[in-house]
């Protein structure tokens, strides 16, 4: 069936459609949007939802077919790269050409993207049902998938550069969507901002790879900033690999909301929940890792840029783990959960373990949209209701998403056979064996909390007695099938995702691992030796036991024992505030930045210095200086005749008697 | 005891010097303006005095425009002065204290 | 016809002069007739700036040169050519005054001739300042722009229009008096002649050329505006009516840019050496500084004035870097601040119209009542900020990145500068257009008309050609930025930039090994 | 040799000053025959030395008597020295005028030339200009004198007439030597030749006319009599004089007349060139010249002394009655006389060939005589109209002087000088 | 000899009339001083060999402007009470001084020893022919200004001396 396929078309065009796909869904989208800004919907929306949906799936499609084809490619290296559409800036100095890279990296993720987009999309039909603002909806998310296959896809760092910055326009866009409301519209121009500051160090690093490359005097047609180019170059990248690297970390900390900056993503859940679920979760904030991912061979020059990493991996997966303790949003539960699941990616990474990064992301992927997801489907049912302490006992009304929810819960705390266990036992695993066993610890604990937060939204939300408001209670009803269709299939994956990544001791073929191997030389310097087989056996099934503990812990007290955690939380109520409202992060930075920032610049720069000294001394001071002296001058005039001949005598007298001398 | 163009100029300080102590002295705005025709004359006269000794026409030409200049200012300071004696009824250039700065 | 193409550079220039006596000639009341013909004229003098393209060769060298002896007793001649940053500001200046001059078809409605004269009239000396070769002539067109510029802002203007039309004015006057003593000495000192050809023949001495340099820097410098001659900027702006704000902003502060790019810079190569380092401090100041105190406008439209100096700050450290991409970007920034900025205003301008304030405060929500209106202006907020994919990260992207090489610390702080620009922009856009509706006369604002659309179509059009394709633009600026950085860096000793004499050295920080 | 230019100089203002004294009384004598004979009366008959009243020219000499001896009244108000000096001003102001007139060709006995004009400027016209213009001075000292309302008024009305008309006068005079090309005025008289179409009158008719009538306004003469006015203000600025003062004023006019005649005669009707028979003609021929003259001269008095004898009445009885026989009988003699000499000489041939300096003596005469003639003839004119035509009023005045006189005046210098530059 | 003689006289006369020009009270009998003190000066002008200036002089200075300046002192008229009304204040004193002062310091640097006699002056120079031409070819000019400068005056004083326009 594929040979016919390719008669048709040649496998780069193939990859080109990839990506024209969802472009071509948010053009046709936003001619509708714009053509349906005042009028009623109508007829409109089916046709929206169509290619809403239909096109991400063809997209999804074309990505499975190439990694087929790839797959069957025994030995060759399968990658290569489509010719450039077109060159962008062509100066003598900076050949940049529009181009694809289809290598084992990035098929794997752009199947990821587009499986998940399409499930969203499918799913966002039914939540987004009856918005007036459906066509700019679907527009902005076609547009997002768009930008993250420009990104995923790029051949060069300045294209990968577009489809970051684009994905922060889409972010801003979607998570403003409902702009009406002040709040949500901050929330987008934070995000936007914060995501901003992490691509000005992105930028940074981009400058110091030119020079790099500049100085490595590489043939100047070639694009400095190509991959291939820069991995055949990296010899020359010894002496900044580390200053680049950590620029390029920092523009990962703000797309994938690391410590310092990860602010933006609990305000981001004001967005709609799919967005969320496609955004905040499976693709935009996994941009950072995949970055770092594909630039191994830079990060792998520079120890130091690598433990960096890791440590701002592990110090922010346990950090958002507490907080996510204390949350009673559901969403930004899951929000933290997000941030801490990210910290183990780059924790992954920042120890060596790349492919098991890049398994954790794509497993993480599918749990966490149907956590979204199902969370979606339990806000739409409760009408918006957010706060997981007035819900309970849905499982009653909800069954699908509860069942789908708890098969979620379980694969996120790292339960044997879901998917999570596979990935997060990978990368303790990796860390523990590469001898970083302060960071396993961490990762450890965070994973064990991990487990105890989600299991209390469980309990909370779907078990114990139900606190919903009689009438309330009457409307709560299943999600429709175009809802329940994704959270099915989503389960499946969560279950099964395990698969690519059973590691060897346990007779798995480390699939990915193998995969990747090609991209990541990293790891092939380091093959795991035989000898530590049986400690990694223990290290897992002391794990598992861990978790299963605190899976236990967190479903009995919030579905039995509410009472308990309020008599723990007045015990230790100074710590337990602390964590409730977020370590007042967020007041902080606007104490310590923000506030301050726009003190200055009102104060001192604007009013002070701008008006009071520039404008006031020097322009108008000027002016009133001259006025103030014609005044003094015309004193003189008194306007009798005589005075002037007398001044025009004493004149005369005077130049005459110099002359005379 | 020959003239000389100095008896000519000392003669011509003499009358300049008159005519500017009348100006500054006197307060009849008459008296100023004849005083100034006074001191136009005295150049008038070291004009002419230098032309002789030189023998360049230039010093009459010159002295002629003085005359017709001398003329017009006449005319019109008279038309000035009768104009304000009409206004203020005076004539003492003390008084007119009008265009103070 | 034959005759226009022969002379197509003088024709562009007085074309719209021809327009103005037109409009002159018909009685005031026909306003339609008017605004008709001075559409048309400006439309035509696009068109022919499409031929100059057309015909253009990009070599290095002036193309279309026209010389024609205009005082011969002082050696002052009516010299004209171009060569690609002239082009591409004559085509900006073309492509904007049609756009103010639709734009304000609605707005102006007193002494309509009046005010289409002196935008002809104005128009006419941008194009010459582009065009002129002949130090002299520069400086006369210099001035003619000044005048209709005054009364642009002075007669239409909102209420504090005098003030701030007279400080624009007295500002610009006394840098182009500095710089009038300039011209005089160095013409003399270069034999007499104006021409710059020969002047950037002649080699001055090295205090010449420092106190030369001092002085054009000064007149360009309030031109631009650098930071500390910027305050007449906001005044200007915030009084001036729509078509004088798109067309000051647009045009007016590239002649400053120009001027440093075609005079100040290329005749004193050693001033440069020298100044530099403060020339480049200033412009980072600029991009910082703007960029904050936009932040905290209370007005729409000093806020884009502000914008503006940030935007020009660029602009300044591209040129002042001394590299090929960074010069080249600097030159592409001055077309896309014009057009951005330009469609910024405009938009302003629209809701001027509408609401008939400028104040932040006075808005909220705006976007329920305004759905196209808002999505054009977060589109070209996007593009001001330099989105990737639109035209404002071409040009910035090419000057921090050439500016790196050279200086790297100076970009690595102009880096902040686009940080900012998101937060400001962002910041008033969400108070302006997102958000519930605070006061109810936002409630039944009309959305925008044909003609607005018609206004703010072609523009759209520029800002993702700029952004998807800017080859053809890059292609045309390239020798003539190489003949530039040619003059500019022809210094006999070493200069601490050219190092191995390779176009862009490595920057010295990172060189680790061969140490600083 | 500085004494005897000196003597000449002195010989010359003697003759000349003698000359015009000698002709005032003639001409009151005549103003009082013209207005007596205009008005168709006799005239003033009665004053008689020894019976002898010479056609009433005794009564002028009777006048002037009466006037010198009379005494002389100085009002209290008035301001002593000024009040003397005007009189002066004017009298001396009209004599020295008549120092420029050239009365003859410069005459040359044995060798040495006396030129009968006293100061051969070479701005001669613009002296006279000068020196009409300073004539104001003696009237409005006068005037401002006396102190009353009436000189007041008269002294005011004579400067205003006085500085306007003098506009005019100048404008005409231009027109002249635009014509002559030089300002001396025996140049003036020499470049008009004898013939009469090319005299000043027939070349600038307008000129004349204007200059005419300017010449009434500074002489104050009746159309513009206002500074006088008998009878509006009193005889105007002379009212408060008396005796000597006063007869000083009666012949400053009068000498102003005879000299403003001289002058037209001289500017305009070719001053001493004989009608029709130039200079140098009448001296080669000189022979020619005498053969007729003398004999014409002999009968004309020939002629006069019969006329007188006819005259002869026995009316008053008395030796008035005798006068006419008194000088009618020794003309008829001495005619006869001159005649015998004639017919004698010229038979016995010494008349053919006769010596130059006779010839430039009787030219020099003859000049001198014409020139008197013309003069007499122009004062006779300004007695003529003073007694027909009547006085303007102050505005007609102004008017003609300003609107009228002055552009005439204008107009007919530029014509002449386009005239002269397009054919020359 | 005898030219020295008329130079004293007439110079005597020109600075005493000068003085009483401006000591007299009464501003006619100032005036007529004046016009004394102009004819003098023309005198001097008659020995400087410009005749047809002096004669000008008399015309212009004596003939029109001093009859202007009686007529209007007659206008004027002269209140005999303020006439005595004279005092001397320090401006005054202090403006005489200097410029007595200026005239000392000119009079010493005018009277330097190289005393020549006037050169012979040729006919070319006495008369006005050489004026006449001289104004019209190379002075047309301020000759054409001058005529120019009149007309303003003449439209000036009219305008001044009318009562109402």
């Amino acid at each position: 069936m594929l040979d016919s396929l390719y008669q048709l078309v040649s496998i780069q065009t193939l990859a080109w459609l990839i990506v024209a796909f969802p472009l071509a869904g948010a053009a046709v989208n936003a001619l509708i949007a714009v053509g349906t800004a005042k009028r009623e919907m109508g007829a409109y929306r089916g046709v929206v939802s169509f290619f809403g949906v239909f096109l991400p799936l063809l997209a999804f499609a074309a990505s499975a077919a190439i990694f087929v084809t790839m797959t069957n490619f025994e030995g060759v290296d399968p990658s290569f790269i489509t010719g450039s559409l077109l060159q962008w800036a062509v100066t003598p100095g900076l050949v940049v050409d529009i181009g694809l890279k289809i290598d084992q990296l990035s098929i794997v993720m752009a199947l990821m993207v587009t499986g998940v987009g399409t499930l969203i999309h499918l799913y966002s039909v039914g939540y987004m049902g009856h918005d007036e603002g459906y066509a700019r909806y679907f527009a902005e998310l076609n547009l997002f998938l768009f930008f993250m296959l420009v990104l995923v896809l790029a051949d060069n760092l300045i294209l990968m550069f577009v489809g970051w910055e684009g994905v922060g326009l889409c972010s801003y866009l979607l998570i403003g969507f409902w702009f009406e409301d002040k709040a949500k519209a901050r929330a987008g121009t934070k995000a936007f901002v914060v995501n901003r500051i992490g691509d000005g160090f992105f930028l940074a690093g981009l400058f110091l790879v030119y020079a790099v490359m500049a100085s490595a005097n590489a043939p100047v047609g070639s694009g400095y900033f190509n991959f291939e180019m820069m991995s055949r170059y990296n010899a020359y990248f010894v002496p900044a690999a580390t200053l680049i690297s950590l620029l390029l970390f920092g523009g990962a900390i703000g797309k994938s909301a690391q410590i310092p900056l990860y602010v933006w993503l609990p305000d981001a859940m004001a967005g709609p929940t799919p967005v969320s679920a496609l955004i905040h979760a499976a693709t935009m904030v996994t941009a950072g890792v995949y970055m770092v991912v594909r630039l191994n061979f830079i990060f792998a020059l520079s120890p130091f840029a690598l433990s960096v990493v890791a440590t701002v991996g592990a110090a922010t997966a346990l950090f958002a783990a507490t907080m996510g303790l204390t949350q009673t949003d559901i969403k930004k539960i899951l929000a933290y959960s997000t941030i801490s699941q990210l910290g183990y990616m780059f924790m992954a990474a920042g120890v060596g373990a790349f492919s098991a990064a890049i398994g954790h992301l794509v497993t993480h992927a599918f749990f966490k949209a149907l956590l979204f997801l199902c969370a979606g489907s339990v806000i739409h049912a409760m009408s918006g209701e957010q706060d997981i302490r007035n819900m309970g006992s849905l499982r009653l009304r909800m069954p699908v998403t509860c069942w789908t929810f708890v098969i979620a819960a379980l694969a996120i705390a790292g339960v044997a056979p879901a998917s999570g266990f596979f990935s997060k036992d990978a990368i303790l695993w990796q860390t523990f064996e590469r001898g970083q066993y302060g960071l396993w610890a961490v990762g450890f604990i965070a994973a064990g909390l991990t487990a105890f937060y989600i299991f209390r939204a469980v309990g909370m939300v779907f078990f114990g007695e139900s606190n919903i408001p009689p009438e309330k209670w009457k409307r709560v009803h299943e999600s429709p099938t175009s809802m329940i269709i994704p959270l099915i299939i989503l389960a499946f994956l969560s279950l099964l995702g395990g698969v690519i990544e059973v590691p060897k001791i346990l007779g798995g073929s480390d699939r990915l691992g193998a995969w990747l191997s090609r991209l990541i030389a990293y790891e092939t310097a380091h093959a795991p030796d035989p000898s530590m087989a049986a400690r990694e056996i223990i290290v897992m099934v002391i794990t598992l036991l861990w978790s299963i503990h605190f899976v236990v812990l967190g479903w009995v007290i919030y579905a039995q024992r509410r009472e308990w955690p309020d008599a723990v939380a007045k015990k230790i109520s100074i710590i337990f505030r602390l964590v409730a409202n977020k370590y007042y992060v967020d007041e902080i930075y606007d104490r310590l930045i923000v506030r301050p920032l726009n003190w200055v610049s009102t104060k001192v720069l604007w009013q002070t210095l701008d008006d009071t000294f520039i404008d006031g001394l020097a322009v108008h001071g000027t002016a009133r200086a001259v006025g103030v002296w014609a005044n003094i001058v015309s004193m003189a005039e008194t306007g009798v005749l005589q005075q002037y001949l007398l001044y025009f005598l004493i004149g005369a007298v005077v130049i005459v008697g110099y002359l005379a001398l | 005891m020959i003239i000389t163009v100095h008896h000519y100029l000392v003669l011509s300080i003499l009358l300049f010097t008159i005519g500017a102590i009348g100006v500054v002295t006197r307060r009849n705005a008459l008296i100023i303006f004849m005083s100034i025709e006074l001191m136009l004359n005295a150049v008038n006269i070291a004009f002419l005095a230098f032309a002789r000794w030189n023998l360049l026409i230039e010093g009459k030409m010159i002295v002629l425009f003085v005359l017709a200049v001398a003329a017009a200012e006449a005319a019109v300071g008279l038309g000035i002065v009768i104009s304000i004696y009409r206004n203020r009824q005076t004539v003492y250039v003390d008084e007119m204290r009008l265009l103070k700065g | 016809m034959n005759w226009i193409y022969a002379h197509l550079l003088t024709s562009i220039i007085f074309l719209p002069l021809v327009g103005l006596l037109v409009t002159l000639a018909i009685p005031s009341r026909y306003e339609k007739t008017i605004r008709v013909v001075s559409i048309v004229t400006s439309s035509f003098v696009l068109l022919l700036v499409g031929k100059l393209w057309g015909g253009f060769a990009g070599s290095g060298e002036f193309e279309f040169v026209e010389i024609a002896s205009w005082i011969p007793s002082v050696q002052i001649f009516y010299r004209v050519g171009a060569d690609g940053v002239s082009l591409l500001l004559m085509a900006l200046t073309a492509f904007l005054v049609p756009i103010s001059i639709l734009a304000s078809w609605r707005e102006i409605n007193r002494s309509v001739k009046a005010f289409h004269a002196l935008i002809l009239l104005l128009e006419t000396g941008m194009l010459g300042v582009f065009a002129s070769l002949d130090v002299f002539l520069f400086y006369v067109f210099w001035e003619v722009v000044l005048i209709p510029m005054y009364f642009l802002i002075g007669m239409w203007g909102s209420k504090d229009r005098i003030r701030a039309a007279l400080k624009f004015f007295i500002f610009t006057m006394a840098g182009s008096v500095l710089m009038l003593a300039a011209i005089l000495y160095s013409s003399n000192a270069a034999g007499g002649s104006f021409d710059v050809v020969a002047w950037y023949a002649h080699k001055f001495g090295l205090t010449e050329q420092f106190l030369l340099f001092g002085a054009f820097a000064v007149a360009f410098a309030i031109k631009v505006p650098m930071v500390p001659f910027h305050t007449w900027l906001p005044d200007a702006h915030t009084e001036a009516p729509t078509a004088g704000s798109v067309i000051l902003a647009g045009v007016l502060l590239k002649m400053g840019t120009y001027g440093f790019y075609r005079f100040a810079m290329p005749l004193f190569p050693m001033a440069v050496i020298k100044f530099a380092p403060l020339m480049l401090t200033l412009s980072v100041i600029g991009i910082v500084y703007g960029g904050l105190v936009a932040m905290v406008q209370p007005d729409v439209k000093r806020l884009v004035a502000y914008s503006s100096i940030s935007h020009l700050g660029f602009v300044m450290l591209g040129l002042f870097s001394l590299d090929p991409q960074a010069v080249e970007g600097a030159v592409l920034q001055m077309v896309n601040h014009g057009i951005s900025t330009g469609a910024l205003f405009l938009m302003v301008g629209m809701l001027y119209e509408r609401r008939h304030t400028r104040m932040i405060s006075d808005y909220g929500g705006v976007a329920r009542t305004l759905p196209v209106l808002t999505a054009v202006f977060v589109l070209i907020t996007f593009s001001s900020i330099g989105l990737p994919g639109l035209n404002n990260f071409v040009g910035e992207f090419m000057v921090l990145l050439g500016s790196f090489q050279t200086r790297t610390i100076y970009s690595a702080v102009s880096i902040s500068g686009v940080v900012i620009s998101a937060i400001y922009m962002l910041w008033m856009v969400q108070r302006v257009f997102f958000g519930e509706i605070t006061n109810e006369e936002n409630v039944k604002l009309p959305d925008l008309r044909v003609r607005e659309y018609w206004v703010l179509a072609p523009i759209i059009i520029l800002v993702f050609a700029i952004g998807v394709w800017p080859r053809p633009w890059i292609t045309a600026i390239e020798r003539s930025s190489n003949t530039f950085l040619g003059l500019t860096k022809r210094v006999e000793i070493f200069s601490p930039t050219a190092s191995k004499g390779a176009e862009n050295a490595f920057p010295s920080f990172v060189r680790r090994g061969e140490g600083r | 040799m500085m004494i005897l230019d000196l003597l000449t100089a002195l010989a010359k203002v003697v003759i000349i000053f003698a000359m015009i004294l000698g002709v005032v009384p003639v001409l009151i004598w005549m103003e009082r025959k013209g207005a007596a004979y205009i008005q168709d009366r006799r005239g003033p008959n009665r004053a008689s030395i020894l019976g002898m009243r010479l056609g009433g020219i005794v009564h002028s000499f009777a006048d002037a008597l009466k006037l010198f001896t009379k005494e002389e009244i100085a009002a209290g108000s008035v301001s002593k020295p000024l009040f003397y000096i005007a009189p002066m001003i004017t009298f001396f102001i009209a004599i020295v005028t008549v120092g420029v007139v050239p009365f003859a060709e410069p005459l040359r006995l044995f060798g040495y030339e006396f030129n009968l004009q006293i100061a051969d400027l070479n701005a001669g016209l613009i002296y006279v200009f000068a020196m009409s213009s300073i004539g104001v001075y003696g009237l409005l000292i006068a005037g401002w004198a006396a102190s009353g309302k009436y000189p007041l008024l008269g002294a005011l009305r004579a400067a205003a007439q006085m500085v306007s008309y003098e506009v005019a006068l100048g404008l005409s005079v231009v027109a002249i030597f635009l014509l002559s090309g030089s300002l001396r005025l025996q140049d003036i008289v020499i470049q008009q030749g004898a013939l009469i179409w090319d005299w000043n009158v027939a070349r600038q008719p307008v000129a004349f006319v204007l200059f005419m009538v300017a010449l009434f306004a500074e002489t104050n003469r009746l159309p513009f009599d206002l500074p006088e006015g008998e009878s509006e203000i009193v005889a105007g600025y002379h009212t408060e004089y008396s005796s000597m003062r006063f007869a000083l004023f009666f012949m400053g006019e009068y000498t102003h007349i005879i000299v403003g005649s001289l002058i037209i005669a001289t500017l305009f009707f070719g001053g001493w060139q004989f009608p029709f028979v130039a200079a140098e003609l009448m001296r080669s021929n000189m022979d020619g010249v005498i053969v007729i003259g003398w004999p014409a001269a002999g009968i004309a008095l020939l002629m006069f002394g019969m006329f007188l004898v006819s005259r002869f009445r026995r009316r008053y009885r008395d030796l008035r009655d005798y006068e006419t026989l008194l000088f009618g009988v020794p003309a008829m003699l001495f005619a006869t006389l001159l005649l015998i000499a004639w017919a004698g000489l010229l038979t016995r041939g010494y008349l053919d060939n006769i010596p130059a300096w006779i010839g430039n003596a009787v030219v020099f005469a003859v000049q001198l005589g014409t020139l008197l003639a013309k003069a007499l003839f122009f004062c006779a004119f300004f007695i003529w109209v003073r007694w027909t035509l009547p006085r303007f009023r102050y505005d007609q005045l102004m008017n003609l002087g300003w609107k009228v006189m002055i552009p005439i005046g204008v107009a007919n210098v530029v014509v002449t000088s386009a005239v002269m530059v397009f054919r020359p | 000899m005898f030219e020295a003689i008329l130079f004293y006289s007439l110079a005597a006369v020109a600075v005493i009339s000068a003085l009483l020009v401006v000591t007299r009270v009464n501003p006619i009998s100032s005036a007529l001083m004046l016009v004394v003190c102009f004819m003098a000066t023309a005198g001097v002008f008659a020995i400087l060999g410009a005749a047809f200036i002096a004669i000008l002089q008399i015309l212009l200075y004596a003939g029109a402007i001093m009859v202007l300046f009686i007529f209007v002192i007659m206008l004027i008229g002269t209140d005999p009470a303020d006439l005595k009304r004279r005092q001397m204040t320090f401006a005054k004193i202090l403006g005489a001084a200097a410029a007595v002062y200026l005239a000392i310091v000119l009079g010493l640097a005018a009277w330097r020893p190289p005393f020549i006699a006037a050169p012979m002056a040729g006919d070319a120079f006495l008369s006005p022919a050489t004026i006449g031409k001289q104004l019209v070819t190379t002075y047309l000019l301020p000759f054409e200004i001058l005529s120019v400068l009149l007309l303003i005056a003449i439209v000036g004083a009219v305008v001044l001396a009318k009562k109402k326009i």
